[in-house]
């Protein structure tokens, strides 16, 4: 009945270059997803609903966005009076330590020391899935493997460091190509490692004295042969977000109820810091349809194919199409948005006509006047 | 351990609010859902932080399992404090035998020693059945002003409606020199809203001494203030103009949640200075598919549209269904209504399911005769078959 | 909005334990003072949490005010949890009217509700009377490896002790085939420590049956589990061996406290493995002044000693001024000793104050009469005059 | 009835080269003293007791044990919904950046632009002490003061950067000294501050844009002429850390059980994170004088005149005098320790004397086995 073994390791700032806008402002972790939500909920909630009690958020820089929203973590049920969350800004100052995941992990050697879990998991914050990480851990144990590597078919995402790899009939990793992106379909992987945490600290130690820094070259690769690398695929639904086009279509994908019950599962709940607004409210010429629409909005335009996040306002005759608007954003009478997402408290002036396309949504930064 | 603190909220949730029938079968009343996403008691706590006044006791009594739970640590409240906060006070044993509370008087003063530990100056004492934002801290300055020993707040209503009140009957200084309990000729139209300000010295010798009398009802209305009154104490009117409305019947409860949608009356509940807070379900945002129509109403978290909307306020995780019809009614946390369902002019409560082609209540205008139309109830978990029919100002508490 | 939970564990802390007489005027048992800093009900919720067990409702009945602030969101034992954590459950009224807990089996079936929006597939009894470090996990383990429908914990007493407890009477697996109540003659040593688990299926069954019965009187150990036995339920006893104590009357309290200041007797309340978590004052650390003698004893934070002090157990913001002595007694929160008292074989509960010269207790190779020597306490906020004499055994209730 | 108007920012990490020791591993901030106290309790209780409810700690390195240490903030009632405690590490990666007061205050602009609060009081956490701040704000506002600057009175202490003022009859400031260390008594600055937040913003602004960025000389002293600055001598028992050696007397101050009773003054109490020990154990042959000893600690040797934190062990036939025992250090048999400073976790071997002197009192690394 106790809580499992498993420390969980969160890296907020990976990949942050990939959505410029957005993590202009904040790290990759607190960037704005489905409504009401930030990507780390995901990831916190995934560990949190699989019994996971001690996290280890690693920032980089950017985080105060992040601090707030997290705050003691009682959202998460992560306020534990032993274990609970654990803020881990970078020790030194030096800008270049951060730039890799093994000077990262190596930092915070003391947090690994003090923790009695055996084993770790490592997650980045770009990919939104509900995932049920005791499934990973059964499969990691009964498989024997050493390190477990989580992975999605398909085509593999634009990120120049992706991993690529072969398995075979037992999952097992067979080979490993990192950065290409092969022609078609393929097994990559999404930032998320499972692993004994001895095994880990002392793969870390010995690649980092060698000033190897690059967990899946100098690690996954280099052991390849010698150690047992399984791999996981998960869930169709999980989106790994490696662009604004695939932002915009990771939400999207919600406006599909199949998709939205299986992110949003009420057996496995994704928690989210607590905002207090109101109710959304629709007028009298309001017409929604085939739409996320979050509390405090008030509505009296149309929107189709949009998600909209808290507090924002939809003036009369406004049309809002397949567009995502955070917080706070106002949009004016007689506008006309469409391929577009708008940052938090944008204000879009009366009569404006915005408009992206599907596979390349334009970006509003946040708090502009339009 | 305990610090000082200048006043004390006492708020009265044991009631059983048994006008409204259904809904508080297995629910104290002040657990009533309102708004959307709140519940009754969500006003008083909200108020009570939002005046500054940080220790709040709530006696509970009937049915508080809900309430408790809601309540919790207070934390939505901003009431989880370390030694103030919220406090949930149900009645206890002693060594010589233990009471329910006998009246609202009685349950503050079998809570005596949890005031006393704050050693106040002042006690609020509130209930949970009204839907209002008051600032408390400025009737509290006012009955300081007055060097009052009690003030009571007052709202102005309709003359023609001020025999349904208790009536306030004051000098021109706001003075009270009469209450009158719902008066066939009313001299004055402030009614009592049921909320007081005590210097507790006072209200403490009050108390005790209605203890002691056999013949007392225990009642604050009935007995303590107009002892009081008869001791020529200095009570004091407190004026409050804005909003306030009693949830205690069907009715009025169906006529609060509609008013949040008739942008002419003033209840905003998306004002910042001023939040109403309340302990969140943590749902996603709600859903309205390619089919849905929506106006008029209030929609929020969780919840999933396929059918038409209209003058409605709908609870996180309600289901309205393609083809199904809800119009001029209330659908509270979790209610399912199936395709080609109608309902109209109904409370719909927790989790209860509403089936495929099913009718429940009707519409004014479609009554042969207004005095037996009314609002349609459907009781919590409560499942409606499908193709049945409801009749309007029915109340249906089980399976059909 | 409940997620299941493989076990629930409900905390009887209704009783007033009458055994400790004028320790729990104002206090529920559970709430009584223990080793410095430490509450009686702080061993069965540690327990819990460090067991893994984190949904706990315990039911309250008797002065249950300290007990709800002490329990408060259940922090200080990590039970602050978002849909888990400890609920305290008081009696409550029902439509058709309420009930106090008859016994300690409707005390759980009144809160039937409660446990049945976890699912568990088991329930954990406790009761708050007990000092022990128990993994609760490892019985519960032992419950399922068994498939057992009830399994009762049991220590061996010893042979000539064991008349006064329930006594299992075992077969060689464990399995129980006879409940013998205070035998004059028994036949095992294995005496039950009042902990339960059971299969909740099974409980719930026996609950309903329970109180379907108007000759029983709703107790677990009279009523509910005979009947289970009788109905051939497979019944199991789990063997603990380990410190446990009852602190039930003023005399094992004494002595279980007595037991922390024995480095011979196996509970270490400084294991850091299987910490005892307690709700703490706040205060700075204690201080010794220059005339301070203190050997063979514990002190708590917030304490200032002047005096002499052995073979004692001293609370938080306990004072004992120059010239004072305290031997072979338990110093409760706040408790004063001044200059020149001698307190002996005692417990001065909260806040109480002896006065200068003041004589409270007497050692019992002092006392002509063995038979009528015993403990001396002194009630919470008493006054002992200065120059007083309380004689041991006494139980001092007023001032004097 | 509502919280005053006062928002309060703590600098953490001011003062640290005083202490190189114990600031080695941690901030200023969260430097243990008087048993189970960290300096930051003092400045925090403070706040707190006169109602301040926002509070923002600036932080510039070493900090995680202070985040260890506040977590929620729970322990001071700053676990609020709406305002409590924020952490305000640096935003900008240079180490530069955060050398002076103004470099920090400019950096943190949007938390003062967030905040409903009038007032500002700016303190450090060198200074240990039972402070009613509404007494401050009192004269604040009844003197007309544009600033007020909190000061004790006595010799200077040894900082090379001191703020020695002249008041007149009406306390009013009129004249400054920086650093200069005078012969007898007098008036010195102990980093507390309280003005408006519009006042300060501005003239925070104003000296950043010269890149004047030293508070006490480019916002006192040039602005002595044309602002009212108002010193308020704070009470006898406040004790200002300025080395080694004053840090070591004031611990030792508190064995004056009238300077303890002022110091924790039950209807201001000092608030501080709980860590759940047992009470302390003392043994058959202990003998303990004119000490503070926190729970947790296992005596049976011989104890005069010292402090010992929490979980302390002194062995049979140990001698500790004049000395402060940091959390979990043991004290093993036949030693004698004699104006020593032991950090956390020291082990003395048995049969070691270990003495420093009353006016340079022998300091040991945490962790160390001397």
């Amino acid at each position: 009945m106790r809580n499992n073994n498993v420390l969980g390791i969160v890296f907020s700032n990976m990949y942050d270059e990939v959505l410029p806008g957005l993590t202009a402002v904040r790290p990759m972790g607190s960037v704005p997803f489905a409504g009401r939500y930030r990507l780390i909920d995901f990831t916190l909630s995934n560990f949190v609903n699989s019994g996971i009690s001690k996290v280890g958020i690693i920032t980089r820089n950017n985080y105060q966005s992040l601090m707030d929203h997290i705050g003691s973590g009682k959202s998460w049920d992560l306020s534990r009076k032993n274990e609970g969350l654990y803020f881990l800004p970078p020790f030194t100052m030096s800008d270049e330590l951060y730039a890799g995941r093994i000077a990262s992990l190596i930092d915070i050697r003391p947090f690994f020391r003090n923790a009695r879990e055996e084993y770790v998991i490592l997650s980045d914050c770009h990919v939104a899935g509900n995932i049920d990480i005791n499934n990973i851990i059964k499969e990691h144990i009964s498989s024997g493997a050493d390190i477990t590597v989580a992975c999605r078919h398909g085509f593999a995402p634009p990120l120049k460091d992706n991993l690529i790899m072969w398995m075979n009939a037992e999952n097992r990793i067979i080979d490993i190509v990192l950065g290409q992106h092969p022609a078609g379909e393929c097994d990559y992987g999404v930032g998320l490692y499972l692993m004994r945490k001895d095994l880990m600290v002392g793969m870390l130690e010995a690649a980092a004295s060698r000033n190897q820094m690059n967990f899946d070259r100098d690690i996954l690769l280099r052991h390849l042969g010698d150690v047992n690398i399984h791999g996981y695929r998960l869930p169709e639904h999980t989106s790994v977000i490696s662009s604004l086009g695939s932002y915009f279509k990771a939400n999207m994908a919600l406006l599909n109820t199949n998709v939205l019950e299986s992110l949003f599962d009420p057996q496995r709940p994704i928690y989210t810091k607590v905002r207090d607004a109101a109710p959304a409210l629709y007028g009298l010429h309001a017409s929604v349809s085939n739409s996320l629409v979050a509390d405090g909005c008030f509505i009296e335009g149309r929107v189709h194919n949009s998600i909209l996040f808290r507090d924002v306002r939809i003036a009369r005759d406004a049309v809002v199409e397949n567009s995502i608007v955070m917080q706070g954003s106002v949009i004016c009478e007689r506008t006309s948005l469409n391929y577009s997402v708008l940052d938090k408290d944008v204000v879009v002036k009366a009569g404006r006509v915005l408009s992206g396309a599907e596979d390349y949504p334009l970006f509003i930064n946040k708090g502009t006047v339009v | 351990m305990f610090r000082k603190q200048e006043c004390v909220a006492m708020l009265l949730a044991g009631g059983q609010g048994s006008r409204l029938y259904a809904l508080t079968r297995n629910l104290a009343k002040p657990a009533v859902p309102y708004g959307g996403k709140y519940r009754i008691i969500d006003f008083p706590l909200s108020n009570c932080i939002n005046s500054g006044i940080e220790t709040v006791g709530v006696l509970t009594q009937y049915q508080p399992l809900v309430l408790n739970d809601y309540i919790g640590s207070g934390q939505p409240w901003d009431l989880d404090r370390m030694e103030a906060g919220v406090h949930v006070l149900p009645p206890y044993q002693r060594s010589r035998g233990g009471d329910w509370y006998k009246g609202t008087a009685n349950a503050i003063y079998q809570n005596i020693a949890f005031i006393e530990r704050y050693d106040p100056e002042y006690v609020l004492v509130l209930s949970g059945d009204h839907i209002y934002k008051m600032d408390y801290s400025k009737m509290i300055e006012e009955h300081k002003r007055n060097k009052a020993d009690c003030t009571i707040a007052v709202i102005e209503v309709e003359m023609s409606e001020a025999s349904r009140f208790g009536i306030l009957n004051t000098k021109p200084d706001g003075m009270i020199y009469e209450f009158d309990e719902k008066p066939a000729r009313p001299k004055s139209n402030l009614a009592s809203m049921g909320i007081y300000v005590f210097s507790w010295d006072k209200l403490r010798h009050y108390l005790n001494q209605d203890e002691e009398n056999p013949q007392s009802q225990n009642d604050f209305g009935r007995d303590v203030l107009p002892a009081m009154l008869n001791k020529g104490e200095r009570m004091f009117s407190y004026r409050f103009s804005g909003y306030w409305k009693d949830v205690g019947t069907i009715d009025s409860l169906w006529e609060a949640n509609m008013d949040l949608l008739n942008p002419k009356i003033p209840l905003d509940l998306s004002e910042t200075d001023w939040k109403i807070y309340s302990r969140n379900p943590g749902l996603p945002p709600h859903y309205l598919g390619a089919t849905a129509e929506v106006q008029n109403s209030m929609i929020c978290e969780g919840s999933k549209i396929h059918g038409k909307v209209d003058f409605s306020v709908l609870f996180s995780g309600v289901t309205v269904s393609q083809g199904a019809e809800v119009r001029d009614s209330i659908l509270m946390p979790g209610a399912k209504i199936l395709p080609g369902a109608r309902v109209n002019y109904a409370i719909v409560a927790e989790n209860a399911v509403i089936g495929t082609d099913a009718v429940v209540g009707s519409r004014p205008e479609e009554s042969p005769n207004l005095d037996e139309w009314g609002i349609a109830v459907i009781a919590a978990g409560i499942n409606v078959g499908s193709g049945s029919v409801v009749p309007s100002k029915s109340m249906v508490e089980s399976d059909i």
